[in-house]
């Protein structure tokens, strides 16, 4: 008999104790995300991305306001909640941060090496593709996230991100599915999300990007990836990478239809 | 008291965010502040040293200061904190944390006509009592709670 | 399952659209794999662009083998079981608490010196109760030793478990930390402590 | 320059519920870079808050309060359309003043 069986037997007696602690702390760590959402310190990333986005920067000296974001050049309203998707004149599937580096290079000339450059930021060293992905992104807030599979593009996208998601590598076998493949889990104190059961995908998937007070910054989608490989023992994945893309868009699917809450705010 | 998010950003979009955009350049190099810091206050180690650096002789427990934060904080780099006194006459709210390298957080003046009433949040190192302690008539009052502070995420 | 009609509405317009077919879609998904962690760590990428056999036969079925796939993979997977020559498998369970907290190691940022691997153990289990923030991931160790008996057969049991999880549950969501050379035999043997020894708090 | 404030001020029965977050890094002076070189403490010292000519409220912080500080309190005697202006000045000289209209409760 599994190890596990076994053990959720034997362990049956100890379980009320072990349950009411549990639900001790859980009730606690909610009450003090609730204290959080008086005042989301996303609000201050929104802000300055809105300024980034309207002023003339890089060798053309050209603002993103005409950006294509997907509903045509200049519309920022909305554009967030049908990302990931197909662009034509790029002829790939992009997602937010993707994009926003092909305006940065189309309207604004820089270096596609220069327009991707410092992604993250860190303690003391602002990013200006977060702010204006936390900009992007809550100018779609209270919209329905619709990603549909329309594009052949879109739907090999999503089975290659579907093989990744269950890819298992590395010195501690992990895949995406090891932390995102069951109802009702958590990491630590952490809930994680299974991240193919709709209910789970669209409060989560549409909540980033976040504000995370452990880091003290606003955290991007790319960077959720980024970080989850991290932790999987993997090397760097490349920024807005097509695997990154890939997996965003089976994400997106499973999450469609949830209520777009970006940017939130996280532990 | 809690607001959803998007109430606060509705204002936050209206006039608010206007008059906000007319101030963005109104920064005067050489605006008097109210106060000075009390650097010494902000040196202390302990309770019993950040009271007299603040000015206080000794200071009595009382159930008329409320501490309304979390018992578990999933992160010590954001623990949400409200203090509100009942206390007549209250002139200021000191926060004070007593496991963290320096006790006193913040100082609160309440002028005539402000509420007793603060909402801010700390950081704290560890596991830690963290001390509310009220200035009401010219007399000290002070209030405990404990917060755990946990490693929330895969940890490292 | 509310998901199903989706999934089918999904399943219909791939055939429609062409789509890729399973073992196109694990091609493209390898290539595309390769491509994406081109500028991270040469050694790192090398391994994790390598499955290995277990690996491989799990991310084909998705966790959930055939039978005959899974008891092949327990066979193979206890046969590399190697167990301390000492005989002697109680470490210290102060030690293996240490060990069980610890999250760091193997980790891109994390600096080649000589600081051993954590196991990581609390991030999915419940273990000491003092510790309120466990994971769930995996069952709750709590009361290990009192409730299963600390003999030696439980001592090689769990030195086992923890040394390659899938000897006796195929593609399980556990490392395989001995096997993936992750923990030392000493290591091990703390952790084996830490469940099974009276005077560990997992036991109080 | 430091980024500006988000306040916001409404009225809610007689009083002025206000809210602001500030855009700072509260350096704490203990941290460590990459480098392993201490990262010197960097933070907001004094917060000013006024209305008609009035502190509404001051503040004198410590290191310990967290990155990109958020503060709420209320106060009497503000009316929808009049400003509340808040000022802060950081261990390093460096000052931010902005200020909101009150809205409506």
């Amino acid at each position: 008999m599994p190890f596990h069986r076994l053990l959720a037997g034997m362990l049956a007696a100890a379980v009320p104790c072990v349950c009411m602690a549990q639900q001790d702390t859980q009730k606690e760590v909610e009450r003090y995300r609730q204290l959080l959402a008086e005042g989301n310190p996303a609000d201050l990333f929104e802000a300055r991305g809105e300024e980034l986005w309207k002023a003339p920067r890089g060798p053309k000296q050209t603002s993103l306001e005409q950006c294509d974001l997907g509903l045509g050049p200049g519309v920022v309203k909305g554009a967030f909640a049908h990302l990931p998707r197909y662009f034509a004149d790029t002829d790939r599937v992009q997602d937010l941060e993707s994009r926003l580096v092909t305006c940065r290079v189309t309207l604004q000339g820089f270096k596609p090496e220069d327009a991707a450059k410092n992604p993250f930021s860190a303690p003391g060293r602002a990013s200006d593709l977060e702010a204006l992905a936390s900009f992007v992104a809550g100018q779609s807030r209270g919209m329905k996230l619709d990603a549909p599979l329309r594009h052949p593009k879109e739907i090999e996208a999503f089975q290659i991100g579907e093989q990744l998601f269950y890819r298992r590598a590395g010195p501690h076998d992990f895949a995406c599915v090891s932390c995102h493949g069951e109802n009702g889990k958590r990491i630590r104190l952490q809930d994680l999300p299974k991240l193919t059961d709709p209910g789970d995908a669209r409060k989560i998937f549409t909540s980033w990007p976040a504000y995370r007070v452990s880091q003290g910054t606003v955290r991007t989608m790319q960077h959720r990836l980024y970080d989850c490989y991290w932790q999987m023992r993997h090397p760097q994945m490349d920024y807005a990478s097509e695997a990154s893309i890939a997996l965003e868009v089976f994400m997106a699917k499973y999450a469609s239809g949830g209520e777009i809450s970006a940017p939130g705010l996280k532990r | 008291m809690r607001r959803s998010r998007r109430e606060f950003l509705q204002a936050g979009s209206g006039a608010g965010v206007l008059a906000l955009a007319a101030a963005a350049g109104l920064v005067r190099p050489g605006e008097a502040f109210a106060q000075q810091w009390n650097k010494a206050a902000f040196e202390t180690k302990s309770f019993a040293d950040t009271l007299k650096a603040l000015g206080g002789s000794g200071s009595t427990e009382s159930a008329q200061i409320q501490i309304t934060a979390p018992d578990i904080a999933e992160n010590g780099a954001v623990v949400p904190i409200t203090i509100e006194s009942a206390i007549p006459r209250t002139q200021t709210i000191a926060i004070l944390i007593e496991k963290n390298p320096n006790t006193l957080s913040a100082n609160f003046d309440i002028p005539d006509g402000t509420d007793p009433f603060v909402t801010t949040r700390v950081k704290m190192a560890e596991t830690s009592n963290i001390y509310a302690v009220v200035k009401a008539d010219g007399k000290y009052f002070h209030a405990a709670k404990e917060i755990k502070v946990t490693l929330g995420g895969c940890g490292g | 399952m509310k998901f199903l009609p989706g999934l089918l509405a999904f399943a219909t317009l791939a055939g429609c659209a062409g789509g890729l077919s399973d073992d196109e879609a694990r091609q493209r998904a390898e290539r595309v794999f390769r491509e994406s962690f081109s500028h991270g760590n040469r050694q790192m990428a090398a391994k994790v662009e390598q499955q290995d056999e277990v690996q491989a036969l799990c991310t084909r079925y998705r966790n959930e083998p055939p039978k005959d796939v899974a008891d092949g993979i327990e066979r193979s997977q206890a046969a590399s079981i190697r167990y301390p020559a000492s005989g002697k498998l109680l470490g210290d369970w102060r030690q293996g608490e240490k060990i069980a907290q610890d999250g760091y190691g193997l980790r891109f940022t994390d600096p080649d010196t000589q600081r051993p691997n954590g196991g990581n153990c609390y991030n999915c289990h419940r273990i000491a109760p003092a510790e309120i923030s466990f994971g769930t991931i995996g069952p709750s160790l709590a009361r290990f030793g009192a409730l299963r008996g600390t003999g030696e057969a439980t001592q090689r049991y769990v030195y086992g478990k923890i040394y390659d999880s899938q000897a006796s549950l195929a593609c399980s969501q556990m490392p395989r930390f001995g096997h993936n050379g992750v923990l030392s035999e000493a290591q091990i043997m703390h952790l084996v402590a830490l469940l099974l020894d009276p005077e560990s708090p997992v036991n109080k | 320059m430091a980024d500006p404030m988000r306040i916001r001020a409404n009225m809610a029965g007689d009083k002025v519920e206000v809210r602001v977050l500030m855009s700072h890094e509260m350096e704490t002076g203990q941290r460590k870079d990459a480098s392993g070189a201490i990262v010197p403490a960097h933070f907001i010292q004094n917060v000013t808050v006024t209305h008609a000519g009035k502190t509404v409220l001051s503040a004198q912080w410590g290191t310990s309060i967290s990155k990109n500080p958020f503060v709420h309190f209320r106060f009497k005697g503000g009316k929808p359309g009049e400003k509340v202006t808040i000022s802060w000045v950081d261990n390093k000289g460096e000052r931010r003043t902005d200020e909101v209209v009150i809205g409506g409760g």
